[in-house]
Formats: C-alpha cells, structure tokens, sequence
C-alpha cells in the first residue's frame, strides 16, 4: 500500500494541486460553477488529447512533434466533409477522420522503424508535411461541423439540479480517454507499449515485436490527435489549416505529468490532470487580470521548476 | 498443488530419451570485429543437466542467446527434437519448448509482476507453485520490478521460466547473485526437473554446484567447444585445464623475474576495513610502490564494488583509504584521479567513446579538468599519444572510431589513456577479458613493466593463470572478506581456485 | 458618467507592430475615457480554440464588455453567443465575426486591398506582372484582402501576377521571398504586399536592383521610405491599428446605451501615394520618426479616439 | 586476422570515403539542389544569388551552432531563437540610449543569464535539454513582452554597424562573412583542437567513460549552454542588422530549420558525432531549398510536404551513407 502510494505520489501531488487551484478559483471569483467548469473542460479538450497522444509514444520511448499538424489535417478534413452533411454522414466522416488519425500515426511509426533515425527527427519532417496536407486540403479556416453534433460537447450534461454541474465535454473526454486507455492498459499491446519504452531488449526477450509495438504506439497516438483535431473543429465550428500552440503544450503536460521523457514510466492520469492544471492558472490569471506577458512567464516557470524539482527528486532516487 | 508432470514423464521410453532433444553443432558468431562464438556445439538430451563451462567471455551466454533466439547466428547448425529449426525471437523458441534465464534479469524494470507475468503470458497457478518452491511465498505483485533486489529477480525469472514448463530450461549464471539458501532451492528444484524428464543447460563458475547436479559438463574456450565430459570425481581439474587451454601453463607463465619489491614503509595504497554495498564487507590490504597486487573472487565477491570505491565511482560504507599515509575521501572519479588513482573498467564499452577516435581516446583525461579546456598542444598531444601507442601495441589501422578495433586493441585503448599522462596507481579490474592470448601477454609485460618503473598495479583477473604471469601478490576475496593473501609464486591455479571458493583457505586459515 | 466599467480583450497575434499597437490604443483609450476601471488582457499567440478559451475565461471574469479582434470571421461565434447572452457587450475590432449579437467595428479589409491593387495597377499603366505578398495562408484577414485584390485584378485584364507568395506577415521571411524572386531574374513590374513593405524596399535596394511600385500598409518605417528612398514609387493604405481604441469607444457608448444604427461599423481606409501632391502632404503630415517602424502611422481616428499621440506611445491602461 | 589482405572494390572504397568524409556527401547534395534550381529557372544561379543565399544562410548557420554543439552531448536547445530576438530587439532598443557598444554588451547579458538556468537545469538537475531550454525559453519570452511595455515609448534604432553587418556587401560578397568565417573557423578549431571541444564530443559519446575519465559533465553543461546561448545572441544581433526591423518574434521561425540543419548536417541527435561543417552545408541546403520552393509555382501546402519529405530523405539517405560500420 505504501509502495502503491509513493509509485502514485507525483500525481496525487498534482490531484492536490488541482484541487487547491479550484479553491483558489473559487475564492477570487465567487460566481466560478458550472459555466465556468464548463469552460475550462471545453478549452482543455484539444489539449487533453493531444496530450494523451504523446504520452501513449513517450510512454513507448519515442517523442511525435508532428501532433498538432495532424489535428490540424484532421480538423480540415472533419469540416470539409461535414459541411451540410446528415445524420449518417456525420458518424461516417467521425469514423473517417479517426481512421485518417491512426493511419497518420501509423505512417510516422512505420517511417521511424524503416528509417532507424531518431523519433524526434521523423517526426519533425513529418511536421512540415502534415502542415502541406492540412494547407492542401483548406486554404483558408473554412468548411462547417455538423451543428448537433457540436451540441455533444456544449453545456451541462443533463438539465437538474446535480447533474447539471458536470460538463458535457468532461463526459466526453473522460469517455472517450477511458475507452481507448482502459482497454488499451489491460490488454497485452498495451504492457507492450510500456515494455519497448522500459527496457527494448528486455521486452524482446519476453517476446515483444519491437517494430509493430512502436508503429501500433503512433497508430493509437494517431486516434487521439484525431480525437484532438475533431474536438478543435466541433467547439469553433470550422476547420482551421493552421496548426494550434498544442505540441509543446502536450510535451510540458505529458512530463509534467509524470511521464518520463525516455520512455516505460509514467501514465495518462497525471499528464491529464496537468493539463487542468495549466488551463485553470490560466483563467485565474485572467480572473485576477494579470499582465498576459506575466501569464507566459508563469507558465514557463511552472514547466522549468516543476520539472527540475522532478529531475532532482530522480537523481536523488537514482543514488538512494 | 505439486504438478504431476513428473510421474508422467517418468515413463518415457529410454530410446526417446537417448536421442538428442538439443543438438547444435559448429555454431559461430561475430560482433564487428569480436569473435564471440568460433565453433560451439552443444547436445542434450531428455532429462539431462548439462552443465555449460568455460571462462569470462568464452562464450556461454552467446551460445544461450543464440539457442534461444535472441541472436542470430552467423554459422553452425540447430536441430531440436531431430529437426532443424531456428528461432526468430525468444518468443518463438518458448513455443518450441526451450526458455532460458538470461544473465541478466529480463523482467521489465517499470512493468509489475502482475503485468511482467501477463505480457509474457505466463501462467499464474504454475508460476505462484514455483515461486513457493524457491522460497520467495509471497512476491510483491503490484510493484515495479526496478524496486526488488537481484536476487528476488532471477528467482522470479527462474519461476517465470519453469511456469512454461520448457523441454529444455537454459539457466545463466542463475546462482552468481543467491544467498545460500536460495541456491539450495534452486538446485533442489533443478534436480527434480531433470527427474521429470525434462533437460536443463546450467551455467555456473561455481564447481560445488556442478558435481552437485549437472551429469555431464561442455564445456567452451575462446568461442569453441574444447570437451564434453561426465561429471564424475576427480573432472574439477580436468574442467579447469580445458577451460584455460594450455595457453597460459604456469611455467610459460612464469617468464619474469621473481624480485618482488620492497613490501615495507608506507604503502603506496593502503586499504582498511573497507566495505560497500551489500556485497563488500570488510577488506583490508596494502599496495606498495612498484608492486603488483593481484586480486582473485569467483563472480559477486564484491570486487566491482571494491574497484568502484576506490575509483570513486561509489561511496563506500565504511573504512578509510589511504594514499601515501594520507586518507582519501572520494566524492567523483575526478578526485581518485587527482590522487592518482585510475581504474581501468572491466566492461571496456564503459570506458571507451566508441564513436571517437583513438587519439581522442587517449588525451581525454587530459583535457578532463577546465584549465585544459582551452587550445590543445596538437604536437606534443600527438607525440605523447603516439607514445602510448607504441607501448601498447595498438594496431590503429582502423583510426577513425574506437569501435572499429579489435577488442583486444580496445582494451589496449582504454589502459593506453592512462599510461599517457604518466600513471601512479593503476585499477584493473579483469583487464584480459576477451581478448587473445598475444596480447594478454603484452598487457602482462606491460604491467611488469609499469611497476618497474615504479607505478602500483591492483589487478583483477577473472583468470587465475594470470596472476602468476604478472602479481606479485595476491589477495582472494570471499564473501565480500579477504581470505587469504598469498604470494603469486606460491599460488598456483589449483590453489587459487580452491582458495576462491572458499575451501582450502579456510583450512589453511584455520 | 461615474458609473466605471470593466473591459475584457481579446487577441491572438503577439508582437507584430500593428498589434501591439492595436492593444496600447485600447489602453490609452480606456484611460483617457474615465469610464474604465480596470482592463482585462488576454493577449497572446493562439488559434480560434485558444481564443474560445480567453473569452469565456473573460466571461468568467465577470467583465462588462468585451473587445475582441477574431482569429477568424465564425470559429469563436460559440464564446461570443454565450457572452452576449450573458449580457456582456462583445465589439469585433480589425476583422468582423458573423456573429448577429456582436458589434463589429474594422478597416474595410477588402476595400483595403482594392485600393492599393487599383493605385498600383494605374501606376503600371494597366499591363504587366505583379508580385502578390499575401499575409498568413488561411487567416481571416488575409481572405478579405484576397478578394479585394482579385477584384481590382478583374478590372485590368493586362494584368498578370508573376508570383504568389505568403509572407506569414513576417519581416524576415517576406524580406527573404523577395531577395529570392529578385535574384531569379522574373520580370514584374509591381509589388503589392499586405503590410510587409518596408523589408521589400529595403531589399530592393540592398540588392541594388532597380525599383519598381510598391504598395504597403501606412507603417512607420515604409511611410518614411516612401519620402526619402530615391526614386521609389509606392502608395500607403491605411490600416490604423488605433482601431483597437475606437472598438473601447464603441463598447462604452453601447454600455451607456447609444446603440449605433449598423451592428457593422466600417473605417474606410485612404491611400496616400508620393506620386500626387495630396498624397504627399499625406505622407509627410503622417510621418512620425518616434514610432516604431512597425507601427501604423495612423495612431488615432478622429471622433472615434480622444488620447495624444505621447499616450498611445507611453501605453499605460487605467491602474497602471 | 589481418585487415591488409583484402583488396576493397572501388565502389567499397568511394563508400569507404564517403564515410569518412560525410561533408563530401553533403556537398554533393547542395550542388544537385542548386543544379536542379539553375535547370529550373537558367540564369538564376549569378553572384547575386549566392551572395543572397549566403547572407540568409549566415544566420541560421550561427543558430544551428547552438543545436550542433548541445546536440553533440545529447542535448537540444529550443531557447536559441528566444534569446536571439531577446538580443536584437534589446541592442535594438537600447541604441538610442547607451549607444552601440553598451547595448551590444546589455543585449547578452540576457543570453548569458539564459545560458546559466539552461545549464544549471540540464547538468544539475539533469532535465531533458528539450523540456529545459523549452522552459526558459517561454520565460524569456514573457520577460522579453514586459520588457517592451517598458521602452514602448523610447523607440528603437538598428545599429548601422550591425546594418553594415547584415546587409552590406564588400566585393559582391555579404559583410557578415566578416563575422561569420572567424565564427566558424574558430568553432570548428575549437570542436577539435581544444578540451571543451573534445569533451562535448567525449560526452556525448559516453558520459559515463567521460566521468571515468575524471571529467565533472555539470561543468562542461554549463559551460555548452552559456556558450550557446551567447552564440544565439550574437546571431540574433547579426539577424536584426539583415531584416533591420526588430519584433518580438524576429528569430522565430529559424528554430526549426536550426535543428534540422544541424541533423541535416549529420549531427547526431543522440550525441558524440557530428561536425559544424556539415552544419553549414545543411544551412545552406535549407536556404536553396527554400528558394527552390519559393520560386516553384505550387500550393504553399505542396511546398511544405516536399519541405519535409526532402529533409526526412536527406537525413535517411546521408544516415545510410555514412554509418554503415
Ligand atoms: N553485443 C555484443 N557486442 C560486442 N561484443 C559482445 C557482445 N556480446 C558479447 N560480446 C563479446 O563476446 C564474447 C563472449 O561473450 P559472452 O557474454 O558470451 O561470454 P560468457 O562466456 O557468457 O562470459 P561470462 O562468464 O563473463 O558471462 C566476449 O568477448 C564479449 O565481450
Ligand atoms: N593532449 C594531451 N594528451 C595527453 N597528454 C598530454 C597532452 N598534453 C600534454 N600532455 C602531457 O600531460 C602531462 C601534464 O601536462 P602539463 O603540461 O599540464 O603538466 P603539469 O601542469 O605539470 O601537470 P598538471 O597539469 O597535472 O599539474 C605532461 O606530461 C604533458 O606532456
Ligand atoms: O495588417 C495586419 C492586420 O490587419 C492583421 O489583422 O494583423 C496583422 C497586421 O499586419
Ligand atoms: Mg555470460
Ligand atoms: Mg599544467
């Protein structure tokens, strides 16, 4: 039991620092409720995802620098396709696009397996090409959502008087994250992931394919960012070319969280919760109307400081 | 809850048990430019312990991994059960019936058992048997492996591998790192495999275990297989001939003059009370000026730590150190060093930049300190390794990476470093390993040569004909303790040998 | 007037000279009206979804209004519905949103573009080939002024754009863009930029390539070029970012109830040219040495902004 | 035994050479890149161009020095284009006030401060270079912003020696080669001949056998991110003087192409090989390639996917070239 607490000390650490901001929240703006947990879980979706991904390829041992222009190719795709689009097509062109996701994912997997260079490297030419595709398949912001469908992630869960504090959007992130992770934790793929991340040799030996385990990790990474891109165009509307500030975002989320940059540690808790974290200092940055350029410094101290304390703590117990 | 499958086996027909269910012959393997495997062949068959012998790097756990399919082999044949077969991954050759416990633990360091035990598919009834079997009743399911101790790991590896219920169970090393006890277990429930019919391949340096359990002894030299003998009274020392060839005879060996140097005054070294670890308890000793000071244990005595603190790579628990009467506090290399004390590591790929030049190989203690940061003196940088070079031999046909050497010369590379800057007090630690009897005894002569000059040599050798060949003296480290300090004239191989085991020393001690 | 309000912003392009001071007029102005008493900046690099973010945390913030320039004419329509129904006054300055509950207050972004194209095609004589330096591929703005272009290029069938180029709105990258198609040796007769204009002089000349018209935006830098560079022909259209303080102007007389007739107010912008006298002594009352070169010279707008010039400079908002 | 015996084929040998000189490979890239431009568009490739092409390549050469050398212990530093701009728009601004020679020192006191926390983090802390420099370099970027609020007023002036720096011409040639040859020589001296310059390599190559070796790394890592940073500074003041229009996002977009002209260039990103030489042949492959790109007509899209596609086959092709052994 104590070694299950200390093995998740880091993100009931940040669990607590979530629940502290709230209060926190709650102390400088007294109105925070339900609006604004809606808010706030509406604007950490994209983030939420986009980290998700990279913690799934950091976990296994690789880094993707190609996620936000993905969302921003699955974005443009979902708004072209959905525009005056029915009911049928609506579910055809999210089936779609979350498959376009995994075969962008797969696709840079294969090409870091096939090329033996770095992840870093492959993915980060891979950036420029997912930017073209999005660029080639819209312009400029364009194309429309299926307006129900962006009704899913819009407003409380159910009119009432409990219910009605929990955000759609949580539901759907919460859902979505749990019926690719659950899954994907418990089954042998999964263990998988987190072996060639651990210890390549190790999990060769205990009978892992190296080669198919990293292209499956990106393939998943891919549904996620698919995932991101989709909930990006369902909350402005329109499909966007332009990649969104969500790559470094999900790297700083992912090793704030808890995830060892490496590989093998690490899960997609903490890197979640960070998101959060980061997403309400912003809102009480706002709230308490500090200098934006003040809000940028903070947000990178947090990153550097939460992360050197993280890698001090390491090295201390590295030597104990 | 005890399986049956030993009452099931037991009625197989002795024709069936008579063929081979292992047999690879001529088996060879190459790592750039290291020979790991020239031409090994191995046969088992059903219900058989055959015990895997030979030095440091002959070869044993290359032959293993390549049986099992974590190496591919460049030559030599495989038939399992009478036909050829191959295994493209250890996955595969689990399915075919052989599983291994490798040298070094194979769990996955961030997964817990619980995951560890699903990823590979092992079965948890059988697994859990087993675990009880080998003493460890209760194994903490829900903790990353990273966080239990050696020893609980190859006992979960070995109860991992039994749970597959393998033909044939390929055991590396399994015992180097057991307190007692566990080895007894381990053995007891080798023992009854073997009488359930099934074989088991065993690797071990430690003699008593052999003639304990194993029928029948293979065993390798320098990558090829030099004999195949029962396990009978008496094969010890014939084992041990075979494993080091007749290379290395002690009266070949014996080539230098028998003037030690003066073993009085204060000494060079002086090492009291030392420990550190779990492993290294207590060990006292001196090294003098000009002295040779070999060190003999059987693998996990505590000599890494031994090297390690006095290179400052660990603290030590406890003891003091002394250079030159004055004591010594390491806190980095970079202080052992200051105090001229330099350690030669015994894992070479630890030592060297294998993507640098030889020449930056050798300077790089040089420039180690900031106020060497600056422009480098090419000239006599170039004179003064061109000089090291010389002295050692080293064929640096292939200049541009260290890793395109031969192993042999690498080696030479990473003593060379030290023997640029002028050295005081060298720690090698198995310097020898795996490289070829021509320059094992370039390195004796150096050596010798080094103390001539003035230099203390502390010399580690997983060999024991070597101490003779280039020692003055020699401690045996025993269970993390000195146990015997001896000559070298005086401590020929046998000697050693039961010495390091801890057998006669004791006698003699006592 | 005691009655003191709270003004929440919104703006997604950071450190680009226009924008920063598209943002000091905003301050200057709340300060100079006595009406404000604190603002509430959000001010940084994002895309539509991190503006979503901004308004709504503004929203949660509790401000009276909300000043917002929108990365695109429809993505953030959702945040701006939630804060018009939340009683908030929303003011689109720069750029207009399609949303009916929002005032929009901007430069004629089209007209902006035809202006500059027609002067410049006029000054060609009707034929030729012209350089086309666009803004970012796929914002908002930069589709308006697209249309603009096209239009005046319908009305001069002998004219032919030889190169097509986006500048990202970048100094660095157009400057680059232009040194390239220079040195290649294609013949064109005209540059039209969408406000990257004075790097393009300036590598006209250091390249010391003969000159040819330029069109630019009423910049600092390119303003005084278009009087001291020898033999340079060019025209300026305004572009004023003190937009920003009219769209403050605008959201406090709605807060005190003068609603205006048109939910769309319009700037429609001049072109001052060194080829005629009137354009002239545009430029020259327009030059101002102290301003940035990034800046517009067009630091207020007459009835619409009430600071000096040295306190849109000296950028204090109210409380600092 | 003996390696004397066999006769290498030709072709065995021109692999060989090539292996051993990878800038040879690199080299001959560039001039497929800048034939395939001159087929294209006859009569482009002049004196003009190639002063052009080498005047944008400067900059970014001095930036992908940071990447090379962080890159060559194993690290990375994203914090190289904050602390450029933070350079040129301080010189910039400060110009009016303190004169040239004052701003010039006050614009690098920033970078060396940067370089100090980047090596403070990475070699005591031991954080990954990348989640460190990108840490410092959003604080430098909020620093930089509140900065600006604070000399709004004041106004600023490029410094005519940097102008002359970054946009004149001696001879036809750009005058920055005046900084930029004794830059690189020295950096590449120093990558070789000096013990900072061993020890990165020695590093990256394996920290271990360096400590071994008695080298403290957390020296070396302070002293590789000081330097970078101040490397970055001095490119930042370099690019002011070329765009002469400071922003606060002015080195920006040379991030990215720092990196890959570094990899490019046949750095390894995981430390122990590479060479600046090969830095500035891939600098100047990027800048031909974006000239490539920006005078085909074609999508901005297709642009950018040849962009990539071209950077990904580059680095495969040159990987498989030269570490075959
Ligand atoms: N991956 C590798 N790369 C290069 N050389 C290797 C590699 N693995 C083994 N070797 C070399 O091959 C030789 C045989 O090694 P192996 O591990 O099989 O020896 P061993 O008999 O098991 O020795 P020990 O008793 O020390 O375990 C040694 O010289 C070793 O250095
Ligand atoms: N690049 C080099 N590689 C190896 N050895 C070198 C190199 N340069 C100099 N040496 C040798 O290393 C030794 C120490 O050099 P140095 O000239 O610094 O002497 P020192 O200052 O007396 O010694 P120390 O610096 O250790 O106090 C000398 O024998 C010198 O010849
Ligand atoms: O002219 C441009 C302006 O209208 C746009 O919205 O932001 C950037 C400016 O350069
Ligand atoms: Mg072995
Ligand atoms: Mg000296």
């Amino acid at each position: 039991m104590m070694r299950g607490l200390s093995r998740n000390g880091w993100v009931l650490g940040l669990v607590g620092l979530l629940i502290l901001l709230l209060i926190v929240t709650k102390l400088i703006q007294p109105s925070f409720g339900a609006s604004g947990l809606e808010s706030v879980t509406r604007a950490a979706l994209p983030f939420a995802f986009a980290t998700a991904a990279t913690a799934v390829v950091v976990i296994a041992g690789g880094i993707d620098l190609s996620v936000a222009a993905m969302m921003a190719v699955v974005g443009v795709t979902a708004a072209v396709l959905m525009e005056g689009a029915g009911v049928t097509q609506t579910w055809l062109v999210v089936l779609a696009v979350l498959a376009l996701g995994a075969a962008m994912g797969a696709l840079n997997g294969a090409l870091v397996v096939a090329t033996r260079l770095p992840d870093i490297v492959v993915t980060l030419a891979m950036s420029f090409v997912w930017e073209g595709v999005a660029l080639l398949i819209l312009k400029a912001p364009g194309g429309a959502a299926t307006p129900w469908l962006r009704e899913v992630i819009l407003g409380p869960i159910a009119p009432g008087p409990v219910v009605s504090l929990i955000p759609k959007s949580l539901v759907v992130l919460a859902v979505l994250l749990m019926l690719v992770w659950l899954p994907l934790r418990r089954s042998r793929l999964g263990l998988s992931i987190y072996a060639i991340g651990s210890d390549a040799t190790a999990a060769f030996r205990s009978g892992v394919s190296i080669g198919a385990t990293r292209v499956a990790a990106y393939a998943i990474a891919g549904v996620l960012v698919a995932m991101g891109g989709l909930s990006v165009t369902l909350s402005t509307g329109i499909g966007e070319p332009i990649p969104g500030p969500y790559l470094l975002a999900a790297v700083a989320a992912v090793v704030l969280g808890g995830v060892v940059l490496g590989g093998g540690r690490g899960g997609l808790l903490g890197p979640i919760v960070a998101v959060f974290i980061l997403r309400i200092v912003r809102l009480d940055l706002t709230l308490l109307s500090v200098d934006p350029n003040v809000t940028t410094i903070v947000e990178g101290t947090i990153m550097a400081v939460v992360v050197m304390l993280g890698g001090i703590l390491a090295v201390r117990g590295r030597r104990a | 809850m005890t399986t049956e499958e030993g009452s099931t086996s037991i009625s197989m027909t002795d024709a069936a048990a008579d063929a081979p269910i292992l047999d690879a012959q001529g088996v060879s393997k190459r790592f750039g430019a290291v020979v790991a495997l020239r031409d090994a062949s191995l046969r088992v068959r059903r219900g058989e312990v055959v015990a895997l012998m030979g030095a440091n790097g002959a070869g044993k756990s290359t032959l293993v991994k390549i049986l099992t399919g974590a190496l591919r082999r460049d030559g030599g044949t495989l038939r399992i059960r009478g036909r050829d077969q191959s295994f493209g991954s250890p996955g595969a050759a689990r399915r075919g019936g052989l599983v291994p416990v490798y040298q070094e633990p194979s769990l996955i360091p961030d997964l817990d058992l619980d995951e560890n035990l699903r990823l590979g598919g092992t079965p948890r009834e059988p697994f859990h048997h087993w675990v009880r079997e080998l003493g460890i009743p209760d194994p903490p399911m829900d903790d990353p492996i990273r966080h239990l101790p050696l020893a609980t790991l190859r006992i979960l590896d070995l109860a991992r591998a039994l749970a597959s219920e393998p033909d044939v169970l390929l055991l590396d090393e399994m015992t180097a790192a057991l307190p007692t006890d566990l080895v007894e277990r381990v053995l007891k429930v080798v023992r009854e495999q073997a009488d359930a019919g099934r074989s088991v391949i065993y690797i071990s340096h430690r003699f008593a275990e052999i003639s304990q359990l194993c029928d029948r002894a293979t065993v390798l030299r320098d990558g090829a297989t030099v004999g195949d003998l029962p396990i009978e009274p008496g094969v010890e020392e014939k084992i041990v001939t075979l494993m080091l060839g007749a290379a290395l005879s002690p009266a070949q060996a014996r080539a230098r003059e028998a003037t030690g140097p003066a073993t009085t005054g204060t000494p060079r070294l002086r090492v009291r009370g030392l420990a550190a670890g779990t492993k290294l308890a207590d060990v006292s000793f001196d090294l003098h000026k000009g002295e040779v000071l070999g060190v003999v244990a059987l693998e996990g005595q505590g000599q890494d730590e031994l090297f390690d603190a006095l290179a400052g790579f660990r603290r030590p628990g406890g003891g003091t150190i002394e250079i030159d009467g004055q004591p010594q506090s390491f806190r980095h290399p970079a202080d052992a060093i200051a105090a001229g004390l330099t350690l030669v590591p015994g894992d070479r790929a630890e030592a060297l930049l294998s993507s640098r030049s030889v020449r930056e190989n050798i300077a790089v203690p040089y420039v180690a300190r900031p106020r060497h940061w600056g422009p480098i003196a090419m000239r006599r940088e170039g004179a003064q390794v061109a000089q090291a070079i010389e002295r050692l031999q080293i064929d640096t046909r292939a200049q541009g990476e260290v890793r395109r050497l031969s192993g042999g010369n690498q080696q030479k590379v990473t003593i060379a470093r030290w023997i640029a800057g002028g050295v005081q007090t060298l720690l090698l630690f198995d310097p020898t390993r795996g490289i070829d009897v021509r320059t094992k005894r370039q390195i004796y002569a150096l050596v010798r040569d080094l103390a001539a000059q003035g230099a203390s040599v502390l010399f580690y050798t997983s060999e024991l004909g070597e101490i003779q060949a280039a020692c003055d003296r020699v401690v045996v480290i025993f269970n993390g303790r000195v146990v015997d300090v001896l000559d070298a004239q005086d401590a020929d191989e046998p000697m050693l040998m039961r010495a390091a085991y801890g057998l006669t020393a004791r006698e003699v001690r006592a | 007037q005691d009655q003191k309000y709270t003004i929440g912003i919104s703006n997604t392009v950071q450190g680009n000279g226009w924008r920063e001071e598209m943002i000091c007029a905003m301050k200057a102005q709340a300060l100079d009206s006595g009406m404000v008493d604190s603002l509430n900046i959000a001010h940084r690099n994002t895309d539509a979804a991190g503006q979503l973010e901004d308004i709504r945390n503004l929203i949660q913030a509790g401000v009276d209004a909300i000043v917002v320039n929108p990365s695109s004419a429809d993505a953030v329509n959702a945040a701006i519905k939630e804060a018009t129904d939340a009683g908030i006054v929303v003011v689109a300055v720069d750029q207009a949103v399609t949303e009916p509950s929002a005032y929009n207050i901007s430069n004629n972004q089209e007209e902006y573009a035809y202006l500059g194209a027609k002067w410049l095609f006029e000054q060609m004589g009707g034929e030729g080939s012209v350089v086309y330096m666009r803004g970012a591929a796929g914002a908002g703005a930069d589709n308006d002024r697209d249309a603009g272009f096209k239009r005046a290029l319908a009305e001069y069938p002998n004219v032919s754009v030889a190169q097509e180029v986006f500048t990202g709105w970048q100094q660095d990258q157009g400057k680059q863009q232009m040194l390239d198609i220079l040195a290649s040796g294609v013949p064109f007769d005209g540059v039209w930029t969408s406000g990257i204009d004075n790097v393009i002089v300036d590598a006209f000349t250091e390249s010391e390539a003969p000159l040819v018209p330029i069109v630019g935006a009423d910049n600092a830098g390119f303003v005084g070029q278009l009087q001291s560079v020898e033999g340079l022909q060019g025209a300026a259209v305004t572009n004023p970012g003190s937009i920003g303080g009219a769209g403050v102007t605008l959201a406090l007389q709605i807060l005190q109830g003068q609603k205006p007739a048109e939910q769309t107010v319009l700037v429609t912008p001049e072109i001052w040219d060194n080829v005629s006298d009137e354009g002239k002594a545009k430029l020259q009352g327009a030059q101002n040495p102290n301003l940035d070169p990034e800046w517009p010279v067009s630091v207020s707008i007459p009835d619409w902004t009430t600071y000096t010039t040295d306190e849109v400079i000296a950028c204090k908002g109210p409380g600092e | 035994m003996s390696m004397a015996a066999d006769q290498p084929s030709p072709a065995a040998r021109i692999g060989r050479f090539l292996r051993d000189n990878p800038v040879v490979t690199l080299l001959i890239l560039l001039a497929l890149l800048v034939l395939l431009l001159q087929v294209l568009r006859p009569g482009i490739v002049n004196e003009r161009w190639i002063g052009n092409t080498v005047k944008f390549a400067i900059p970014l050469a001095m930036l992908a020095a940071c990447q090379t050398l962080t890159m060559l212990t194993g690290g990375i530093d994203l914090s190289a284009s904050v602390v450029a701009t933070i350079a040129a728009f301080v010189v910039a601004t400060q110009e009016p006030q303190v004169g040239t020679g004052l701003a010039i020192v006050l614009s690098l006191l920033p970078a060396v401060l940067i370089g100090l926390v980047n090596g403070f983090g990475v070699g005591i802390c031991r954080v990954h270079p990348l989640i460190m420099t990108l840490g410092t370099g959003l604080i430098g970027t909020g620093c930089l912003q509140v900065y600006q609020r604070g000399v709004i007023a004041t106004g600023s002036v490029v410094p005519a020696s940097l102008e002359w720096l970054g946009t004149g011409r001696t001879w036809g040639m750009p005058n920055a080669l005046v900084l930029f040859v004794p830059f690189a020589v020295i950096l590449l001296l120093a990558q070789r001949r000096t013990g900072f310059g061993r020890l990165l390599y020695a590093i990256g190559a394996n920290e271990n056998a360096a400590r071994l070796s008695g080298v403290r790394a957390w020296q070396v890592y302070f002293g590789l991110y000081v330097l970078s940073a101040l490397i970055a500074g001095v490119a930042g003041l370099l690019y002011v003087g070329l765009i002469k229009a400071p922003s606060l996002s002015l080195a920006e977009p040379l991030l990215l192409p720092s990196v890959a002209a570094a990899v490019i260039g046949g750095t390894s990103i995981f430390g122990g090989r590479g060479s600046y030489s090969g830095t500035i042949v891939g600098a100047l492959i990027l800048t031909v390639l974006n000239t490539l790109l920006t005078l085909l007509q074609m999508p901005e899209g297709a642009r950018r996917i040849i962009f990539g596609g071209i950077i990904l086959a580059v680095t495969a092709l040159y990987a498989r070239l030269t570490d075959q052994g």
